[in-house]
């Protein structure tokens, strides 16, 4: 068991030292001329005007909520399938219910028409 | 072969760390990450005792699921708390949002 | 000292570094990313216990999602606190002192603790494989943990509307 | 001797290099540590290394659908060319926007590649070759896909410009809720497998592969794998008509490279994904004898899948963000869960019965279930797109004029 995170572990430490490694290679390699006007902010050639960071419409949180929601229910629900042999039908069931009673969840957000993109 | 008294000694760590966030910061968001500090450390704790006992008994690990669907519940409430008194008083400041009317 | 025990100290080093930046970073949004930080090394202390699932866990939701969904609510109310200033409140000293106090009476209990010299071995393969089915079984048995189950989901409904209830724009200006 | 060699290359390699390095009298935990390097090395540089001829493989077949030839000058058939644009990007300058927030602008792409190569950790290549047969298998999958959302938000905050954090955060909007259907549907063969673990899902599918028994399930795995890729037609979160590129806009040099590089290794790596959770995985006439040619079938699947993929992106036009979001939201959402709780109330119910009559009672569940949603989808869209004839022309009957506003004369 130990064995196979050691291996994830390392897993981890190679693919991230393979894409460091090529780029800190070809910053070694490529030529480095910054200038003022290279270093600007791109905005397809119009000047930056005030600062960067924007406000934002809450409905970017209001879908990163749903999302959180409902990962956390799909991480109940994967002991239950992978348990699903020892399981009896009421157990099942069980679980069927958990499910619905999210998509009581889902119904509301979309009555509220909290899922529409504006 | 890991000194039971390591993994509580840290997870103690972390909880007083939480804990000092929740207590001192002013903003709101930083509040909560506190919380998710204390709440992480109770996770080890659960865990580390599920191990204690031989990793028989299952109690341990069902209730860590249990403080993840709480500490979702938590997060997702109490940021969209915060996010409407922003919205309503231009501060997150948690020390300031003391009225009970909008 | 042997490997393993070399890996514990550098994780819980990490974290721990981590954590104090998350309660001490001026920056909020770099505080939000400590956050992660410490995050993955408590997922990574998970898989050292032999709890591979909830390492896995931990990353899906804590990293996966509680974490995104605090980068965006640090980034909706930016303009707040301008992350200038003082971020502790008046009392912070305060603070430190029940932290203090708090880790000077949990290392107390601990230290006074029967299982303190005690330290855990490895699981075997099937113990270690056994943990999910138990719980997949224990959380809709009907002597086990049914109804925590089935609360968790309600309290999960709740939230979800409540926080689409407070989170929702009234009145919608584009 | 030669014939075991010969039927696991892997496993064979991998004893006699064990043996090999305890017989220099090295304790055996350095042992696993080095083998399980080497083993972590060579998986990772091998996909990294894959994907360069996989980046030709798709410019060719891309440039033949739009009747182009595609790279054709460098060696034959062109097929130097991505070892050309290599060279090229290796040499381009590195240009960091003024007032980016450096460690974690840096961090950005290589989590980028890191996330996608993560997941080639625990692919069984054939039986008995996978590096980790974790038993949270499916769960690390999407685990890992979180870490790559990690990445573009990265790479949104850091850059310190307008249209980078704008185009991260509708990313990560779409990318979220893509997730959602993905992970109701990955519960369908982990459910019909009773285990999360890869190779226990290759092995479960010995008689009847998982796109037989959980079409539907399959079918959203393949859209939201190709929209969690960020590909046509679900390319909207990085196109550059609309919001020039997104969260890499001011990426240059290697560091976009590694975004690109991700992509495409991404793409195949979710195709290998769905050819091991539904198409059999290493599974195939005589594995049984020699396990290795169950590499070969994997191969095989996956290059369907992969082509199947580039002809998505080579011939779909690319969705709105609001059609993009309504297609997560009220079709795929809805859809996994009827068939995730369908085919668990049918799994317990024939508990008792043949395999034959619960892969059938499976497939007829899926049959009704795709016949109810297409109708629905289709009143739905009736609903809102009332055909009203222009005045004094004849109606218009072909939705799909309806829907790019054009009429025909």
């Amino acid at each position: 068991m130990l064995n196979e995170w050691l291996y994830i572990g390392l897993f981890i430490l190679v693919a991230a030292a393979l894409p460091g490694v090529a780029i800190f290679l070809a910053g070694i390699l490529a030529p480095k001329k910054p200038n003022l006007l290279k270093d600007e902010t791109y905005e397809c050639g119009i000047e930056t005007v005030g600062e960067s960071w924007i406000q934002f419409r809450a409905q970017y949180y209001i879908y990163a909520l749903v999302f959180l929601i409902f990962d956390v229910e799909a991480v109940f629900l994967y002991p239950w399938a992978v348990a699903f042999n020892a399981l009896t039908l009421y157990a099942v069931l069980e679980g069927v219910l958990f499910i619905l009673i999210l998509v009581g969840g889902l119904i509301y957000a979309w009555r509220k028409g909290a899922l529409e993109w504006i | 072969m890991i000194p039971t008294s390591w993994y509580l000694f840290v997870a103690a760590a972390l909880f007083c760390l939480g804990l000092y966030g929740v207590l001192a910061r002013k903003n709101a968001i930083a509040i909560l990450m506190g919380v998710e500090l204390m709440l992480n450390a109770v996770n080890i704790n659960l865990i580390v005792f599920w191990r204690y006992w031989g990793a028989k008994e299952v109690a341990g690990p069902a209730f860590v699921i249990i403080v993840l669907a709480a500490a979702a519940a938590e997060v997702a409430v109490g940021l969209a708390l915060i996010i409407s008194a922003y919205r309503r008083r231009h501060t997150i400041a948690a020390d300031e949002i003391d009225a009970l009317k909008g | 000292m042997n490997f393993l025990q070399v890996v514990f100290i550098l994780t819980s080093a990490v974290t721990l570094g981590a954590a104090v930046m998350v309660v001490t970073s001026h920056r909020m949004i770099r505080a939000a990313l400590w956050l992660v930080l410490a995050l993955f090394g408590v997922a990574i202390l998970f898989a050292l216990l032999q709890a591979g699932f909830f390492a896995v866990v931990q990353v899906v939701v804590y990293i996966g999602a509680i974490a995104i969904l605090v980068i965006f609510a640090v980034m909706l109310t930016r303009h707040a606190m301008q992350d200038e200033g003082a971020q502790v409140n008046r009392g912070w000293w305060a603070a430190v002192l029940v932290a203090l106090g708090t880790f000077a009476g949990l290392a107390f209990l601990l230290l006074n603790w029967a299982g303190i010299g005690s330290s855990l071995g490895e699981l075997s393969a099937d113990e270690a494989r056994k943990l999910i089915p138990q719980m997949g079984q224990a959380l809709v048995s009907a002597d086990a943990y049914v109804l925590p189950f089935e609360v968790a989901s309600v309290l999960l409904l709740a939230a979800l509307i409540g926080a689409i209830y407070i989170a929702r724009e009234k009145n919608p200006q584009v | 001797m030669t014939v075991e060699w010969f039927r696991d290359p892997v496993n064979f390699i991998t004893n006699w290099l064990n043996q090999f390095l305890l017989g220099w009298g090295l304790p055996a935990g350095v042992v696993a540590f080095l083998m399980n390097l080497i083993g972590a090395g060579l998986v990772a540089t091998g996909a990294m290394l894959f994907c360069i001829l996989l980046i030709w493989y798709e410019r060719k077949l891309y440039g033949r659908i739009q009747d182009r030839l595609g790279p054709n000058r460098v060696g034959p058939w062109g097929i130097f060319q991505p070892f050309a644009d290599m060279l090229k990007i290796f040499a381009k300058e590195y240009i960091t926007p003024r007032g980016a927030d450096v460690i974690p602008y840096n961090l950005a792409p290589i989590l980028a590649v890191a996330a996608v190569l993560l997941i080639w950790a625990v692919i069984p290549f054939y039986n008995g070759a996978a590096g980790a047969n974790l038993n949270t298998g499916a769960l690390y999958i999407i685990a890992v896909g979180g870490l790559g959302e990690l990445a573009i938000i990265l790479a949104g905050i850091a850059s310190n410009n307008k249209y980078a954090l704008l185009g991260g955060f509708r990313a990560i909007a779409l990318l979220l809720s893509y997730e959602v259907p993905m992970v109701l549907a990955l519960l369908v063969p982990v459910l019909l497998a009773r285990s999360m673990g890869m190779n226990d899902i290759v092995q479960a599918q010995g008689d009847v592969w998982y796109i037989v028994m959980a079409p539907i399930a399959a079918f959203i795995f393949f859209l939201t794998s190709v929209a969690e890729v960020g590909r046509a037609p679900f390319d909207i979160i990085e196109a550059e008509s609309e919001i020039v590129a997104g969260f890499n806009i001011e990426y240059s040099g290697l560091k976009f490279g590694m975004f690109y590089v991700g992509e495409f290794l991404h793409a195949f790596t979710v195709s290998v994904l769905f050819a091991i959770l539904f198409l059999g995985g290493w599974r195939g006439p005589f594995v049984d004898q020699v396990p290795v040619l169950g590499a070969v079938w994997l191969l095989v699947k996956t290059g369907v899948t992969y082509f199947l993929i580039i002809l998505l992106r080579g011939s779909m036009p690319r969705y709105r963000t609001d059609q993009t979001m309504s297609l997560a939201w009220k079709i795929l959402t809805p859809l996994a869960l009827a068939v995730l709780v369908l085919t668990a109330i049918l799994d317990k119910a024939l508990v008792g019965s043949s395999d034959l009559v619960r892969g059938l009672a499976l497939v007829g569940m899926n049959l009704v279930v795709w016949f109810i949603a297409s109708r629905l989808s289709q009143a739905s869209y009736r609903r809102s797109h009332p055909v009203e004839p222009p005045i004094g022309h004849a109606p218009v009957i072909n939705p799909l004029v309806d829907e790019i506003g054009g009429v025909l004369e």
